[in-house]
């Protein structure tokens, strides 16, 4: 048990380091951009470098690096930079869906550089309103036509679709055959004719999704994925690449934050760090807290050793999300009266606890709802047995559905 | 042994449950949270021609002089709709103190006018982030004039009469004064609020006109007494909240499939919305005790209040959060109510004291019962 | 709104408090005798005054009260008597379902003025090892040989069945038919030959239940009652008239025992009680334990209009149950390493904290689970739906079974 | 970056588990729980002449020098096992206590003893009921003669030594001592507990010969320090303990059917296994830290240590609760394992401190990492 890098790793942090301090944008390259454009101007810098898209091949854009070099990068990478991602859908899942599926390398050479480069950013197509949980319950029509297919329906959930460029699609081709098996998977142009894009606003205020519908959108062909009737493979695919969170990051609401706010307000005129129930809870949020941070840290290990992470992962979110809510809540509470104020100025770091508190139903339910990851830690990781499924066998149009039941 | 509503009562339920439904739906509460309105005026001004905002004022005053029974009736009601008015303002709190410490004068001069929702009043005890106390109070008054930043003031930005704690030397360390808000010298500044569909605002005071309510130096126990009377009413708002929330998530539940049945059919769908029953029905019940404590004006009123209060806190907190867990995505999104239930909530939860402070409050009330 | 009693009420409470001020027995009575032998003579005098199983015809013992009479007496009866109740299967649960059942008019006068007078002792033979949750699983097997019927099988968690001298007995007359259909239902004489009564130790090291094996055990086709193949409908009947949890009594951890225990002992050098978490996990069980204390006044009120307690009485034992094992729990911790001494003269209470967080287990499995209450709640109190049954329909010896599994 | 175990640290852990799968079955605590010895003589031979008693102490006084990170590898197992002898109080206590603040003599004197598990050895703080603290310790020594009562004292009945913790008019308020328990003026008497499979007695010293162990009036903050070593300890055990109730739990739900199906098979048997699973993870991972802060005796040591005894008692009082609760009444009878993790995880609970204890402890170490 160390702490330590390991003499490669060490190396590895230092080359990462230099090249950070080299070369990320100084606030001045960054002036007059938009948030998108300043995450494409560093894209742009690591694709130049050789320090994007590190796992994937050399030939694409890549550095054929190793997990934890990709874990290290992405710490020392923190460390300087606060911009958004908007091509981890595409860098993290559509790539490595397209190395895994795509058999055409004029596809491959035309499409994985400009996503290793930022030039050009994916979304993805899977949810739509009647799934939910029910991952695999598309509806959204593909109908062969020649060498086109038609796209009719709804996806929901769309984060980035009104910048992106091109999308990955999965669609149900064949509604008379069970629910897995009828699935199709497309990539496809988001300028296409016929997608209509819609924000989504959400209870905090903003709108980070989209609702994507497709009336009578052709795709070609050549730009399916997998044979027909196979996309839940291919999704399967994309969606184990879904980014393990390992380190988390994002919501600030923590012990630290309480603690901090705790010290300054009053209990019975004294401090409220120095109430029972506050450090009672405390101490029960930063059990959970610090057991998270070194449960990531045993990934950590286990990736330095090459294995990859598994399903025990579920536990970030499903631990993270309703402490995170407990806390947001509890901080106001501190608060009292003025809990509900939620201002800029008037409320405590600048309205982070009531900004989470709206925000972090969200995550609760985005990925895999609480409920859902429970099942997974359940089934995947303890190896207990499905519920009993209704829907299996049965051909997808002769399902229960809500719409039907 | 009767531990129920009258036929009265549950007539009066009925009542104010459809008139809500016709006038308050959710689309009259997002209008306000979405809008610019502090609140809706034409629903208050028809709650107050029903003479809910008269309950239980006696009729020499213009009021109706019925019980507080009644009164939690409409309060249950008015929680259920997340009606966006002033009403636990000014019913909960200003009309209670000018009832239980005005001179003669005063309530002549303002009851008649609460009553009939002419006027909207409204309690000012918090001076800013954290808990009040008789010492943290820094609001004075010197020769009737009263000055000092008061911050949030609930619907402080629509009221005519504002029930002021401040300082005092002797005492309890607080003394109430009622001011009335149309004079120059108040600066009122709304502040945005987790709950947009209640108002509340900074009350700025430069030497307004001020009127000892009560006794100088009784300000806190004043107050205490007032938050105990208000608790009760504040959990059946949160009872009719809690109540609401969970036949949503119920409704929502039955309705949508996944893996080919009602998501309704899952334990964890099930069991949840079985411990929003359980949390629920312990509220009500605590609620049952609180009104009858409130109604007879029972020795025990701070312990049936704080427990009914704690009681309300958690079981709206739970239903409020665990209904958008339910609805999945639409539930975080805007265009569904369900978000509507979870700000109320909270807003609930921090207006007269947030759950840990009402704990506290229930076990010192526990501690004076077991040695008196 | 009115905790009075209304005058009918104030009347009845008056004569039931007369009748138990002059014949409740004397410490002098009670000298010698067991606690069964204690119970019976009380039950005795009860039944001689017409104070026995008040609920039922007079023509068997009763006395034709009212529900909420009962309840009347039963509060008084409470503040006289700390006896325990070994009548409670025979006159709550059998005698209703003799009553509703037996069309043989001589046996319900042999057989219910004896359990009204406490004389004879019925026990509830139900429960199966492999049933558990599953109630209706019982696999005791009845087969019809002339005019008897021979019994082979065991039953489990029978309380009293060493002392009892009757018995009320499911069994499954045919495993070909689906569960709910192949079952019959009998009364038996507990001395008859073939019947063996093993006492069950439980983890608090006491014994209060039985398993009781069935080799050849023969019951004359007169004591069915019901159909053949009806026994659940008449298990129905019985399985309603379980004592609705009014009131509760037993255990008596709750806030007041746990508040004195916390101002006694120290945390910090200052009595625990000035504890602010000490005060909140008290606020928290005294808003349940008030909550269920006017819930169950909400059900007495509904009683005396009239109606039966319903499937929210469940609610009692689903909340009770784990909060008495946490506050048991955390007595013990406030009185730290001491918390683990269970001993007369040196535990706090005579060890009625340790006593109690060995025994609630018990109570949070017996007569419907945590999970069976919680079903209970979300199916017949807020109507939704049941989860599918794969044993639906299914002739019960093809069912999977973990014996089979 | 390596937050694992040595390859040779897990073959000690599969040495160890197979050992005691072995030669301490449940059958083994089974008959200390019920039968009149306070402990397994024989399993506690073996377990010395494997060394694990020996495991940190320098090779100089008899041990084998290892690191803590072995020594933690043997409390999981332990723990997992629940093993019925005297080791957390020999080693995690007695032991710790000599080799941090012996003198060169008494480390020579007791050291290769305890090493040798030929003695057996505890600690002694708790006077009675409730939380003991430097000012409620009314033991004192005088001329090097030791009086007054400790209670309880675990494993007191069968130890050889005992380091005591007196009342010290200079310091911190305390001093501890090194008594020999073979002395005739020390009354020994067993005292009832809620889980026979660890003994704990009542002492009475009546005069008995004690020699001071570091220095006098640091006692209390060499019980803290003490403590804070120990609890990893003791929270290795209450991981081991945990996931064993988490394997029984799952193995039987797997079996038992209801319905047609497995129990296993239902969510709300699934979410609760689920979070056992969370409860065990977030408490190992703790540990993990615990033990790397014990081994290198980082600064952090009371934050780490605090963190991962707190973790241990939640993750083992829920899995040994919920374990009984997933069997339903055979979990609740004499005749199945259930209860031994339940009275165990209770007794661990409350050896050294308890869950609100260490909370507090927890936020005092948070914030004094956050002043320094």
């Amino acid at each position: 048990m160390d702490f330590n890098d390991t003499p490669q790793e060490a190396a590895f942090r230092a080359e990462a380091q230099a090249f950070l301090k080299d070369y990320y944008p100084t606030a001045e390259d960054f002036k007059g951009l938009n948030p998108i454009e300043q995450a494409q101007l560093w894209a742009k810098r690591k694709f130049d470098n050789g320090w994007s898209t590190l796992r994937w091949p050399k030939d694409y854009g890549g550095r054929d690096a190793s997990p934890i070099e990709q874990v290290i990068f992405n710490q020392e990478e923190g460390k300087v930079s606060d911009l958004g991602d908007p091509f981890q859908i595409g860098q993290g899942m559509a790539g490595p869906t397209l190395m895994a599926w795509c058999k055409n390398k004029d596809y491959l050479e035309r499409y994985l550089p400009k996503l290793s480069s930022g030039e050009e950013i994916w979304c993805q197509l899977f949810s739509e309103p009647a799934g939910g949980s029910d991952l695999a319950a598309m509806r959204t029509k593909a109908e062969r036509d020649g060498d086109d297919w038609i796209i009719n329906g709804q996806k929901i959930w769309t984060s980035g679709a009104h910048y992106s460029d091109f999308g990955i699609l999965v669609t149900r081709s064949d509604p008379t055959v069970p629910k897995h098996k009828g699935l199709t998977y497309f990539f496809l142009d988001m300028k296409t004719p016929g997608i209509e894009i819609k924000p989504i606003k959400q209870i905090s205020g903003t709108s980070n999704f989209n609702e994507v519908y497709f009336t009578d959108v052709r795709i070609p062909d050549s730009q399916r994925l997998g044979d027909v009737g196979q996309g839940w493979s291919v999704a399967l695919t994309t969606l184990m690449n879904e980014r393990a969170a390992i380190g988390g990051g994002g919501v600030s609401v923590g012990v630290k934050s309480v603690m901090q706010l705790a010290q300054k307000v009053n209990i019975d005129d004294k401090p409220a760090i120095e109430d029972k129930q506050v450090r009672a809870k405390l101490a029960d949020w930063y059990v959970q807290e610090a057991g998270l941070k070194f449960t990531s840290y045993r990934t950590l290990t286990a990736l330095s050793r090459g294995s990859t992470p598994g399903p025990e992962n579920s536990i970030g979110k499903l631990v993270g999300a309703p402490k995170t809510q407990d806390m947001a809540s509890f901080a106001m509470d501190l608060m009292e009266e003025s809990g509900a104020i939620w201002d800029d100025e008037l409320s405590e770091l600048a309205g982070l606890f009531q900004g989470t508190f709206l925000a972090i139903p969200g995550l609760r339910i985005a990925g895999g709802t609480d409920e859902i990851m429970a099942n997974i830690i359940a089934e995947r990781v303890l190896g207990l047995p499905q519920e009993p499924r209704m829907d299996k066998g049965i051909p997808f149009n002769e399902v229960p559905t809500s719409a039907k039941g | 042994m009767n531990f129920e509503f009258s036929e009265e009562q549950n007539l009066l339920r009925d009542q104010a449950r459809g008139f809500l439904l016709d006038n308050c739906s959710t689309r009259v509460v997002r209008d306000v949270l979405e809008g610019d309105a502090s609140y809706d005026a034409a629903l208050w001004k028809k709650v107050a021609e029903m003479g809910w905002t008269a309950t239980v004022i006696p009729e020499e005053y213009g009021g109706l002089g019925l019980s507080y029974l009644e009164l939690v009736v409409i309060a249950e009601e008015l929680g259920r709709a997340m009606a966006p008015i002033p009403f636990s303002s000014s019913v909960y709190l200003a009309s209670e103190a000018v009832l239980a410490w005005g001179s003669e004068e005063q309530k002549l001069a303002w009851l008649p006018r609460l009553a009939a929702g002419e006027v909207i009043g409204t309690l000012a005890v918090s001076e800013g982030q954290g808990q009040a106390s008789a010492t943290s109070l820094n609001a004075t008054v010197s020769g009737g004039a009263l000055s000092g930043t008061k911050l949030p003031v609930i619907d402080g930005d629509i009221a005519d009469l504002v029930i002021v704690a401040v300082k005092s030397d002797g005492g309890d360390g607080a003394s109430l004064y009622l001011v009335d808000l149309t004079q120059d010298c108040i600066e009122r500044t709304p502040v945005r609020t987790l709950d947009p569909s209640r108002s509340q605002a900074r009350l700025d005071f430069n030497g307004a006109n001020a009127e000892l309510l009560g006794i100088e130096g009784r300000g806190w126990s004043q107050v205490q007494n007032l938050y105990d009377r208000a608790a009760v009413l504040f959990a059946w708002e949160q009872v009719g909240g809690s109540d609401a929330a969970l036949e949503m998530a119920k409704d929502y539940a039955m309705g949508r499939f996944a893996f080919g049945r009602a998501i309704a059919s899952y334990q964890a769908i099930k069991h949840k919305l079985a411990a929003m029953y359980v949390k629920n029905t312990l509220a009500r019940s605590n609620c049952y005790y609180g009104a009858w404590a409130l109604e007879t004006n029972a020795p025990d009123l701070p312990l049936a209040a704080a427990t009914a209060r704690v009681a309300g806190i958690q079981a709206y907190y739970f239903a409020s959060k665990e209904n958008i867990q339910t609805h999945g995505g639409m539930g975080y999104t805007w265009e569904f109510d369900c978000h509507f239930h979870y700000r109320r909530a909270k807003l609930l939860s921090l207006n007269i004291g947030s759950e840990g402070t009402w704990q506290d409050k229930l076990v010192t009330a526990l501690e004076h019962n077991n040695a008196a």
